[in-house]
Order: C-alpha cells, then structure tokens, then sequence
C-alpha cells in the first residue's frame, strides 16, 4: 500500500506514524519564512542604518545569524518548526521521531549550501522527488525528516443518538470503522450515509437506512464515552 | 661390591650393549639411545607408542644384554598394589608366613600400559621406583640393582585409563616415544621377525651377553661422577626454567627437572664416549627428559603445537654455553 | 471505481498530504510514468523544434507551442498513472494506443483553449478524463470536486511551475560553470534581452533551440509529479465524499465477523463430535503452534527488519540480469532482420569480451609469475646472506671483537700459560670467520656439536681443523684438561693456515 | 479489568503526568512559581508506565477514548523525554572546554589531509610569487592585486583595509558575515563528494600565498605580517578544520564502508558537526580580534609576539585540551 508515512517505534515500542511532508507544502514553508527573513532584515537595517558606519556592521552580523541560524533557532527552541512551517503545518524531527537537537538541526541547515546547488535548491528538489520521505541532502545527512504536526485530535462529535450497543464486545477494527463512520458520516451526503451504514449488518442488528446510521452514531457515543 | 671400571672399558661396553640391542629393535637407534642413557644414569623410563612396535622385546633384548633378570606386569584394571610388589600369606602346613614376592623384584621391570591400571596400583609401583624398595608386611626389602623400570602407556586408547598424574611423571628420567620405524627398516625388521620362526613370537636369540649386571652398576657408578662443568650445569638450570615462562608452555618443569638432564647427559656421555659432559649431551637427551614436564598451554593445543614442536623451538633459542 | 484494489492507502488526508503521495505514486511508478512522459514529450518536442524552431527559425514559438500541448501530455500520463493506482501497469504500447481515445473523450479542446490556463488543471483533469461527464454535469462535478482543494491544488500548480525553472536555471547554471572561458550562458541570456542584434544570430538560434529542447525534457520529468499530485487531490476528494475508507472498514468487520462465526461454528461440530470438548480445544492450540511454529523464522524476519533493530546494513552486487524466457511471439519479418543484426552484432562483441578476457588471464598470469620469480629471489636473498649474528651463545664473533691476528694472540696467551684463553679465542675466532666469511647460520641456541654439524653439512673446507679444534676447546671448557704446549701450538699454527689470510 | 476499573484505577495518575508536561512547557519564570505534581526525576518511570498501559489498553481492546489519551500522553512523553536537553549555550561553551579538541584530536587523519590541500599550495605559490613576481599576476587578476596593494601600502589609514573604508564595527561584521558564511560552504562541499571542500581548501591556500608573496614583493612586509599576526590563528586553523569535516564528509560518501551510503554520511555527520561549531566559534574570536586589533598600527615586535601566542594558544589548545577528561 502505497503511503506518505513513516513507521518508527520508540524504546518503549510505542508505534509512531510520521507522516512525512513533500517538496510543495516545504517549498511554501521556505516561502514565507524568506518573506519573515526580509521584514526582520528590512526591520533591522532601517534603524541601525541611522547609526552610520558602525550599524552597517551589526546589520551585516545580524544578516549572518539569521541567515545560517534563523531555522535552527527556531526548530531547536520552537518545538521543531520555523514560523513558514508552522503556518503549513510542518515539523522537524529526527529520524526516529523524536525532537530534533542542536546537531542534528545544525547539521541539516549548514548543509542547505549543497540543497542550493546549482540554484536555488535545485539539488534538494531533485533529493526530496526521489526520496521515499522527502528528504534532501541536510535531511538524509541530519537523519531528520519534515513531518505533519501531529494532531491530537480531539474525537469527532457525532449528531445526537439513542443509545445503542451491540450484544458481543466489538474488535478493534469494528471500533474504529465505528467512529471513522461517526466522524466522516455528517459530512456525506444522507444516501451515501445510510449506503455505507448498511454495510455493516452485524453492527446495526440488519437495521436499514436511516435507523442504520443512529444505531451506528449511538454506538460511536458509547465508544467515546459521551453518553455518560 | 664391583670392581672399578676403567673409562675406557665402560665407553666399550656401552657400544657393545647398544649394538647388541639395535641387533634385534631395528630402526629405533634414538629409542635404544635415550633407553641405554636411562639406563646408565639409572632412572626410569616412560615409554610411549601405539603397539605392536616391539617395547617388549626392546626390554628383554637389554636384560639379556647384561645378563639381567626381566619381568613384565600387565597393568589392567583389576591389577591390586600386591600383585605389583608381592605379599605375605599364612602356610597352614608349616604354620609359618611366607613371603611371596611380587614381579619388581628383577632388573629390569617392563609395566605394560600402566595407564590401564588404578591410581592406587600406580601408586604402589612409583613407590618403589622412588625408594629402590619394597615394604612387605612391615618389612623393607631392597631391590637388586641395577633396577630399572620401563612403563609404557599407549597414546590411542585413553578411554578407559587413569592417565598418570603430574607428580608421578615426574619421578620418570626420561619419556622416550617410540614411532614407526623408517620403511627400510621395517622391512628389515619384518624380514627378521618372520625369518623361519614359527609364530610371531619375537626371540632374542640373537641377543648376546656383552655385561654383567656388576660391571652395570660399575658403568652407573662412572657415569654418575662423570664431571660437568658449571657453564653445562647452568645451561641445564636455564632449559628447565624457561620451559616455566614460555609461550605455549602452560606448566613448566620443575626443579627435578634440570637434575633429570644433567643425570640423563651424564648417561650419554658415556654412551657417546665422552670423558666428561658437554653441552651437546644436555640437549639432545632435553627432549626425552622435558616433554612429560611440561604442559601446552590451551592456546597452543588449540593451534594443533606439539609439545615436541615447542621443545625444539625453546632448544633452537636458549643460548647455548660456551664458556 | 472499486476501493479495494487501490494501491494506494485510504485515509483522511489534507490537501498537502495529498500531494505527497502523488509524489509517491510516480516514485512508486516510477519506470512507466516516465515512460510514457518522455515518449510523449519529448519526439513532440523533436518534431515541433525541428519545424517551427529550426525550419521556421522561431525557437521561441516552438517553445511555446510545445509548452502549451501540456494538457495533452497531462493526459497521456494520467491514462497511465490512474491504471497504476490500481495495480495495472498497461505497456508503453498500450498506453500510446490509446493515445486517439483519449484526444477524443477528454475534453481535450477545451482544455488546450480556454481552459489552459486554469491553475486547477491538474485536480480538475480526473474528472474530464475519467469520469466521462459533459457539459452541465461536468461543471457541477468539477465544481464538487475542487472544492476543499482549490488551495492545495493552486499552490501546486504554482510550485511545479516554478519547480521547472529552478531545474532549468539549475542545469544552465551547472552548464555555465563548464563553459570554457570567454563563453557564458548567462550574458547569451541577457544579452537576447537587452541587446539582441548583438548576438550572432546562428549562435542564438541554436542557444535557443537548445533551451528550449532542454526545457521539454525537464517538463518531461516533473509533469508526471505534476498530473499525479493532482491526481491524488481528486482521489482525496473522491474519498472524503465518499468515504470509502470507511467502506472498507466495514468490510473488513464483515470479514472478521464471517471468520469467527465459521470458528464457532466449527467449535460447536468438534464440540458435539468430542463431548469432552477439551481435546478438539487442545487439538485446536496444537495446530495453532504448529502453524506458529511453522510461520517463526518468516514473521521473525519480518520483527527483524523493523526500523526500530537498527539500520539495516544493505550490500549490493552487480550481477548478470536474468531475462525471464518469454515465448515470444514471431517477430515480424523487417524485425527478425532487425534483431538478427543485434544479434551477429552481439557475437562479435562475445568474441572481442573472449579475446579481451584471454589476454586478461594472460596478463593475469605473467604477472603471476613475475610475483613468483620475484618471491624466489626472496628467497634465495634470504639463503645466502644470513645475516652474521654478533654473537653465539656468550661469544662475542663480531670480527672487530677479535684481535686482528688471532693466532699469534693465542700463542702469546698460550706462552703465559693461559691456554683455555687462548683456545676460548681460537675457537671464538673460528666461529666468527666461518659466520662471516662463509656464511654458516649459528643460531643461539647452538651448540658446539651443533656447530660442527652445521660446518661439516655446510661443507666447509675447514671442517677437518674445526672439528679438531671443537674437541680440543670442549675438553678444556668443559674436563679443564688443559693441552699440551705443542698441542696447542699446533692448533694456533694451523688456524694461521686455516683462517689467518680471512679477515 | 474492566475499562471502566482500569480508567478509575489510573485516571488520577494520567492527570498527573498530564499536568506536568503542561508545566514544563511553561516559560521558565512561570515555572518557578507553580508546583509540579511529581518531581522531574520521577518522569521517566511514569512514562513507561503509561506505554505499558497504552499497550495494555491496546491489547484488550478498551475503547479510543482511553487509548487515544494515553496515546496521546504517550507521545507527548516521548517528546519530553527524548526531548532536546535544555541550557544550550551553556553546554556549547562546556564542549568548547574540551570535548572540541578531543573531537579534533580523533579526526587526525582528515585534519591532517585538510591541512595539506591547504599548505602545500600556500608554500607553493608563496615561494612561486617570491621567485617570479609575476606569476601573481597569472593566478589572480590584477584589480584585485592592486587592491592589497593599498591595502598594505603605506597610505592606507588604518591597516588591511582600503582607505577611508575603515570602522572596526563594521569591519568586524563583515568578517563575520563573509569568513564564518565561507568556513560554512567548505564544510557543505564535503556533500559534493568531498571535492566542494578540497577545492575551497586549494582555493584558499593559493589565495593567500598568492597575496602574502606580493604583498611582501611591494615591500610591505612589516604592514602586512602586523595586520595578519594577530588572527592567523585563530582564522587558518578554523579554515582547516570546516574543511576537515567538509573531507570526512565527503569520505563518508566515497568510501562508505560496511554502511549504505545515506547510513555513512549520518554517521560522518554526526561525529563532524561539533568541530564545525567549534571553528564557528574560532572564527567569531578571529573576526574580533581583525576587527579590533589586527589595524592597530602598534610596534612590530609586539604584534607579532601577540600573534606568536594566539598560535601557542591554539594548538596547546587543540593538542592538549580536555586531555584529562579524556575517556
């Protein structure tokens, strides 16, 4: 099955799904960071401009830092995320899913000189449209990889329902198909709604239609726990 | 009890006995040599070989060579201490105790694979090849010199034995293995052996008496005050305790030891015609005298290094003495 | 369409992850998405080149043209991608075949007229080809179907758009680091737009054809990411409408429960069979473990290659490829021809590897032997000069140790009566000239004996005297018999004779 | 266990674990002021608490609203845990104490590789220059030549900088902004299979033998050798060493060893990435001491004699530093 995630265990064997991000919602993030990147220069070098010869040079270090340091600063100290990313919904992380580190960070971004190549990250584009996760040069080299922030989402709430519960103890994946049925059903037109809840007789005592998609929205709330 | 023996006479008579035992042990020279030097220092022997090469008659053919007594004691699993060394029992017709004494009591003593034998037995036998005696019902008996033991112990069949401890070793002067002989002389010596005999029994007829067992313990008398020099003392001490610090050498000699090679060089020397012991006698009777006091290392046994191999080795590398 | 036979995971996605896996999908398929991409492209863009560019010698219309034909290549590549998302992998032929059929029911005029410039090109594409609506109802599903995406797919269209520059400006800026001095890309570049009559129009010609060629090609490349991402959002759409992953859910609940009810039912027959109960139970785990058991090593390789055991060390080997023997189907006769040139071609390249590889073992050997040789140089170095000790034993036998004339040291020595002395040193000077004139190895642990066996093997011409020489230092080293006067004499004498001229 | 049993047996302990990680993600002051429910210590053990009861969860098929918390407790554990450790400045300067050089010390090999593709060439043409004065002319273009010549010439105000240009501020900045950015690309080029830093390394060599040559050649030998003294030390060595790790790099992706490629590089990376970090810093100290020092136009014997010790100081340093410590 061909998919955009990433499979990792921690020690402990949780597993994590990582699901990496892809050369066009990264290309947007880069975006709008250059944009950030130009107010701070634009916001710096007009004040310190008025100090003559002497701010010329703290503008020059301050284009230095940001320039080789804003993406780690902000990956390293803001969670894994500069604010481009963060608008996209991206994050760093290392490998093995967890938060990325000075290193690792420095690493990847001090390696943004060979992405460029030849012109403007022609090499990381190339680097993140054959790898299996995205990733460029600094990624591959850093062990990092640009995931989705993971949301934790709370439970979808479905319409109000009777109560309803089936006699046996449901698996695990007739609870999921349950509550993946209560959180995408509202959104679906009615007939395809009652089209889907039928497919699931043994959930639903046979029940048709209508009554079909109750029984399963009451079982989703008894699953949640909503309906105490 | 013997009258003197001149040098020269001894140097004589250790060929005579030497040609006579080759005469009928054919191919085995460094057996008869390394056995003779025993012999002469009067130690015992540890003779080691697969059968059927003859240590019988190697024993025999050298009793009849000085006109000495020869016996043989297979060592088996149910051999008891007396039936080495013999016992008193009760005559109920003259009310009297008779001793009965046990094969030791001969010149020369062939222990057949004593290995065979339990400790307990093995123990009774270096006894008395340690005291030179016997103690039967409280009674010390002495042996009739020259008294020599020569114990064989097969190297194949181990299963079943009571290999021979450490300590006991020791009290051997000389291990000496007997191998196949060289093709030309197997012939020769098959050729012998089936020479219109009947059998396979081996005969030493044509062994004759060159000695007596007087002037043997003449040549043992001369052979022991053969004098060595302390340049050739000290190279025997040096042998003997770099075989305790060498690699592949897990357990070296022990001070008897270094007494074994000077005694075993000073048999040789009279065997060789010397006057006086060199260097060149304390090395070639090393390994016959060093390879039952060491031990290989586990790592050296794992490398397939024979005891011999390393001895040889260790020979090659000590400085020899040259005052 | 069936969900079951996508090849592609089903779950809730947003538009950006979308889009990733239309990355994935031509990554995954990768072989045939290009494929078919540059045989589409990139002939056309020959042809179009050659004519309108070269014969027309308007590169710039030829550029344009072949980049305004993208909705036809787009759709080419879709017919092969949506075939590969459901685990068909229709040939190159096959695919071009159908090439007509798309032209007509795709609303291919549509699309390369007013509709070129949509930024939703590519989301909208899967309906128009796909779903064969027209006119109203097509609208509408468009409509529908785009419309959570719109974002995704715009900033899609937006970032291969640029994603084909930076390629191209990457590839002429490497070409630009290759040029050979006083030739630059970059100035032909501005030049054309600043100064073109400048330029030698011959050279612009063919700067601009080449472009424009290099262009295509890397249209060729990203369009098939391009068509998939959008092809991925109208998928996403498809399932959120519809959600299918919840379809397919539910079918596999049915699966599960079908299974257990069938179990239960079969626990009921061993029940009613074996009253007891216990041993169709046991029966029951015994089989499981055997299967368990049975299925060990494969599901262990399978814990093993888990990312969580560590990075897996990967060894690649080159190895012949074996192609699978096909029966194939007669080739026609002009292709019969044509592969029996290849093939009278392929012998003779067999026989030049042949011969090419005799001579490699040739050269292999000799070099082989010349080893050898050198190695028995080696050792015959090794055999003659042994190198001289400065010492056997105690005895210093390096030649400046010794007193220059030897022998009539002894004697003086033997005068004063210091005769072991001087036979100490005769025998010491011996030594030294017989390891250092002829060679003889004394090793440490040699000893007199030893010394004269090695003399006498080694054939010495003095052996006679050494061993005469031995005996007599023996018995004084050794017995302290201390030699006559003339014995002594004699031996100094004859070491003058032996050794005296050596030096 | 009953769902309902297992969520009134733990659910207060959840709490907990979940009020912690929310205190730890206050700012610091905040922190200070309110009240964990457990000590920090005691963090990792709850952890691993709540994966074992996750995977419990799991397993007896409680429902999402259970395992969807602890997994979500799970995760955000994880991050903590496995977190990057705070105070990173600080263990920044701590590395600098010792761990750099011994870093150093370890990749002699590629240091040493480094520091050859950098003084041969600088030997080289340095002694060609000094022979032919012209061949200056043959390696770089005349333009840039004359301007160390007014760099170095006896009217430039202040020393190493054309005239009128000078301020120490700005100057500082400069060298910051270009020779740090530049020390950075050398590594990077190590990417390219190693050859973006070896020809940076080359580059630089017959760059500044070239103008040390001519430089000496016009007779400016006093201005000049008082301008360089002072941060040569700090500036070459730290050039070397980006281009040692840019080299490991590049290694890493030529000869990968029993690794894959990608698994080489991760490794190289990792063991390089500090010395990178540690040159930054030399190159910050360097960019001060040419901003601020270097132009002084103070007695010869005096600048050299500081530039003789910055070199003791920086090789003692790298040679003998953290050797105490050392595992």
């Amino acid at each position: 099955m061909l998919d955009t995630v990433r499979e990792v265990s921690t020690p402990e064997l949780i597993a994590l799904r990582l699901h990496c991000a892809g050369p066009v919602p990264r290309a947007l993030a880069w975006l709008i960071d250059l944009a950030i990147r130009g107010g701070i220069y634009l916001a710096i070098a007009i004040p310190l401009s008025a100090f003559g010869k002497g701010g010329t040079g703290l503008v020059l270090v301050a284009v230095f830092l940001i320039e080789w340091f804003y993406p780690v600063l902000f990956e390293v100290l803001g969670r894994g995320a500069t604010p481009g990313k963060r608008a996209l919904g991206l994050v760093v992380l290392n490998g093995d899913g967890s938060p990325v580190g000075w290193g690792p960070s420095l690493t990847r971004n001090l390696l943004r000189v060979a992405d460029f190549l030849p012109f403007l990250y022609a090499l990381g584009l190339i680097s993140m449209l054959m790898s299996r996760e995205f990733r460029r040069l600094g990624d591959i080299v850093a062990d990092t990889i640009v995931t989705y922030r993971r949301s934790a989402s709370p439970l979808p709430i479905a319409p109000e329902a009777p109560h309803w519960r089936t006699k046996a103890p449901l698996s695990r994946t007739a609870q999921r198909a349950v509550l993946a049925f209560a959180e995408r059903a509202p959104r679906l037109s009615p007939e395809r709604a009652e089209e889907l809840a039928e497919q699931a007789p043994m959930l639903t005592d046979d029940a048709l239609g209508q009554q079909a998609v109750e029984r399963l929205y009451g079982l989703a709330h008894h699953l949640t726990g909503r309906e105490r | 009890m013997t009258a003197p023996l001149e040098l020269g006479d001894a140097h004589r008579l250790a060929r005579a006995l030497r040609d006579e035992v080759s005469r009928v042990f054919i191919g085995q020279a460094q057996v008869v040599d390394e056995t003779l030097c025993a012999l002469f220092a009067g130690g015992h022997v540890l003779l080691e070989g697969v059968p059927g090469l003859g240590k019988t008659l190697l024993v025999k053919a050298l009793a009849k060579a000085f006109d000495g007594s020869f016996s043989r004691i297979q060592f088996t699993p149910d051999l008891m201490p007396a039936d080495v060394t013999g016992h008193t029992l009760y005559d109920a017709r003259s009310g009297q105790f008779l001793t009965r004494r046990g094969p030791v009591f001969a010149n020369l003593l062939l222990a057949d694979e004593i290995n065979r034998a339990p400790a307990k037995t093995q123990a009774a036998l270096l006894e008395v090849m340690q005291e030179g005696q016997v103690t039967l019902d409280g009674k010390a008996e002495s042996l009739p010199p020259p008294f020599l033991v020569l114990a064989t112990q097969n190297p194949i069949e181990q299963e079943g034995t009571y290999a021979l401890p450490e300590a006991q070793l020791d009290r051997f002067l000389l291990k000496v293995l007997i191998d196949y002989p060289a093709h030309a002389d197997e012939r020769a010596l098959v050729a012998w052996a089936t020479g219109g005999r009947v059998g396979d029994r081996l005969e030493v007829d044509a062994v004759r008496t060159v000695a007596n067992t007087g002037q043997l313990l003449a040549m043992q008398q001369l052979a022991a005050s053969l004098p060595v020099d302390d340049a050739v003392l000290d190279y025997a001490v040096r042998l003997a305790r770099s075989t305790r610090d060498w690699p592949g050498i897990a357990i070296g000699s022990g001070p008897r030891g270094a007494i074994a090679l000077v005694r075993a060089a000073r048999g040789r020397a009279l065997l060789a015609g010397h006057n006086y012991v060199l260097p060149d006698d304390i090395k070639a009777v090393a390994p016959a005298a060093l390879r039952h006091r060491v031990m290989r290392s586990p790592e050296a046994e794992i490398e397939g290094l024979e005891v011999g191999a390393l001895l040889d080795d260790l020979l090659a590398r000590v400085d020899a003495p040259r005052s | 369409m069936r969900p079951e036979r996508l090849s592609v995971a089903l779950r809730p996605r947003n538009g950006w992850e979308a889009i990733d896996l239309g990355v994935r999908l031509v990554q995954a398929n990768a072989r045939s998405a290009f494929a078919v991409s540059f045989a589409v492209i990139l002939p056309l863009a020959l042809v179009v080149f050659a004519v309108v560019g070269y014969g027309f010698e308007m590169p710039g219309l030829a550029a344009l043209i072949v980049w305004w034909l993208k909705p036809f290549y787009d759709r080419v590549i879709l017919h092969s991608l949506a075939h590969a998302v459901f685990g068909e992998h229709p040939s190159l032929r096959a695919t071009l075949a159908q090439i007509p059929r798309l032209l007509r029911a795709s609303h291919l005029v549509s699309g390369l007229l007013w509709r070129r410039f949509d930024p939703l090109r590519s989301v909208r594409l899967p309906v128009d080809q796909l779903e064969g609506l027209a006119g109203a109802a097509a609208r509408a599903r468009r409509r529908v179907i785009t419309n959570r995406v719109g974002g995704a797919g715009v900033a899609l269209t937006f970032c291969f758009i640029h994603f084909e520059y930076i390629l191209w400006f990457g590839l002429i800026a490497l070409a630009e680091g290759f040029m050979p001095e006083g030739m630059s890309i970059v100035e032909h570049l501005l030049g054309s737009l600043f100064d073109p009559e400048a330029l030698d129009p011959t050279w612009t010609l063919w700067m601009d054809l080449s472009f424009g060629l290099i262009f295509a090609a890397i249209s060729a490349a990203l369009e098939p990411f391009y068509v998939a991402g959008g092809f991925a959002l109208y998928l996403k759409r498809r399932t959120d409408l519809e959600a299918w992953d919840v379809e397919l859910l539910f079918r596999r609940v049915a699966n599960e429960s079908a299974r257990s009810v069938a179990a239960a039912l079969l626990c009921a027959l061993c029940l009613g069979a074996f009253l007891p109960g216990a041993p169709a139970e046991a029966a029951d785990t015994a089989a499981r473990r055997e299967i368990a058991i049975r299925e060990a090593p494969t599901k262990a390789a399978e814990v093993l290659r888990a990312p969580e055991f560590g990075h897996p060390t990967k060894r690649k080997t080159l190895s012949l490829r074996e192609e699978p023997a096909e029966a194939a189907a007669p080739p026609a006769p002009w292709l019969k021809r044509w592969l029996d040139f290849w093939r009278g071609a392929g012998v003779w390249m067999a026989e030049t590897l042949r011969l090419a590889g005799w001579i490699g073992i040739a050269l292999a050997v000799l070099g082989l032997l010349w080893l050898l040789a050198r190695q028995a140089g080696v050792w015959r170095a090794r055999r003659l000069p042994p190198p001289p000790p400065a010492e056997i034993g105690g005895l210093d036998i390096r030649p400046e140790s010794l007193p220059d004339d030897v022998a009539s040291t002894a004697l003086r020595l033997i005068e004063s009566g210091q005769a072991r002395d001087a036979l100490g040193l005769l025998y010491r000077g011996a030594l030294s000239r017989l390891a250092h004139h002829e060679r003889i190895p004394f090793g440490p642990g040699d000893t007199e004996g030893d010394c004269l066996l090695r003399v006498t093997r080694a054939g010495s011409a003095h052996r006679s005297y050494f061993a005469q020489l031995t005996r007599c230092w023996q018995s004084v080293a050794y017995a302290h018999n201390v030699p006559s006067h003339d014995e002594a004499a004699a031996l100094c004498a004859d070491w003058r004779a032996s050794f005296g001229a050596l030096r | 266990m009953r769902q309902e049993q297992f969520e009134a047996r733990f659910a207060a302990r959840w709490d907990e674990f979940d009020l912690w990680l929310k205190h730890t993600r206050l700012p610091r002051r905040q922190r200070a002021k309110q009240a964990t429910p457990f000590a920090d210590v005691e963090m990792a053990p709850r952890y691993r608490e709540i994966c074992q009861q996750l995977a419990l969860a799991r397993s007896r098929d409680y429902g999402p609203a259970v395992t969807e918390r602890l997994h979500r407790l799970a995760l955000e554990g994880h991050d903590a845990l496995y977190g990057t450790p705070g105070g990173g400045l600080s263990r920044f300067f701590a590395y600098l104490a010792g761990g750099f050089a011994q870093e150093v010390r370890r990749e002699w090999r590629v240091l040493l590789a480094a520091t050859l593709a950098f003084v041969l060439p600088y030997v080289l043409t340095m002694i060609a220059v000094r022979a032919q004065p012209d061949f200056a002319y043959i390696v770089l273009p005349a333009d840039q030549l004359a301007q160390f010549d007014t760099m170095y010439g006896p009217d430039a105000d202040a020393l190493g900088t054309q005239r009128g240009a000078r301020d120490d501020l700005t100057m500082f900045g400069f060298y910051i902004y270009n020779n740090i950015g530049l020390a950075f690309k050398t590594f990077a080029g190590g990417l390219l299979a190693g050859l973006g830093s070896l020809a940076a390394l080359l580059y630089n060599g017959t760059f500044m033998g070239t103008i040390e040559a001519h430089v000496v050649n016009l007779g400016h030998a006093a201005r000049f050798y008082s301008f360089v003294a002072g941060h040569s030390s700090f500036e070459l060595t730290a050039i070397v060493l980006c281009g040692a790790a840019g080299l490991k790099l590049g290694l890493a992706l030529l000869a990968p060893g029993d690794h894959s490629r990608s698994a080489a590089l991760r490794q190289a990376a990792r063991s390089v990435i500090g010395i990178v970090a540690g040159a930054a810093a030399m190159l910050v100290i360097a960019a001060a001491i040419e901003g601020f020092w270097s132009p002084r136009t103070l007695p010869l014997p005096l600048k050299l004699g500081v530039g003789a010790f910055n070199w003791v100081l920086v090789i003692g340093y790298l040679l003998f530093a953290g050797r105490r410590n050392a595992p």
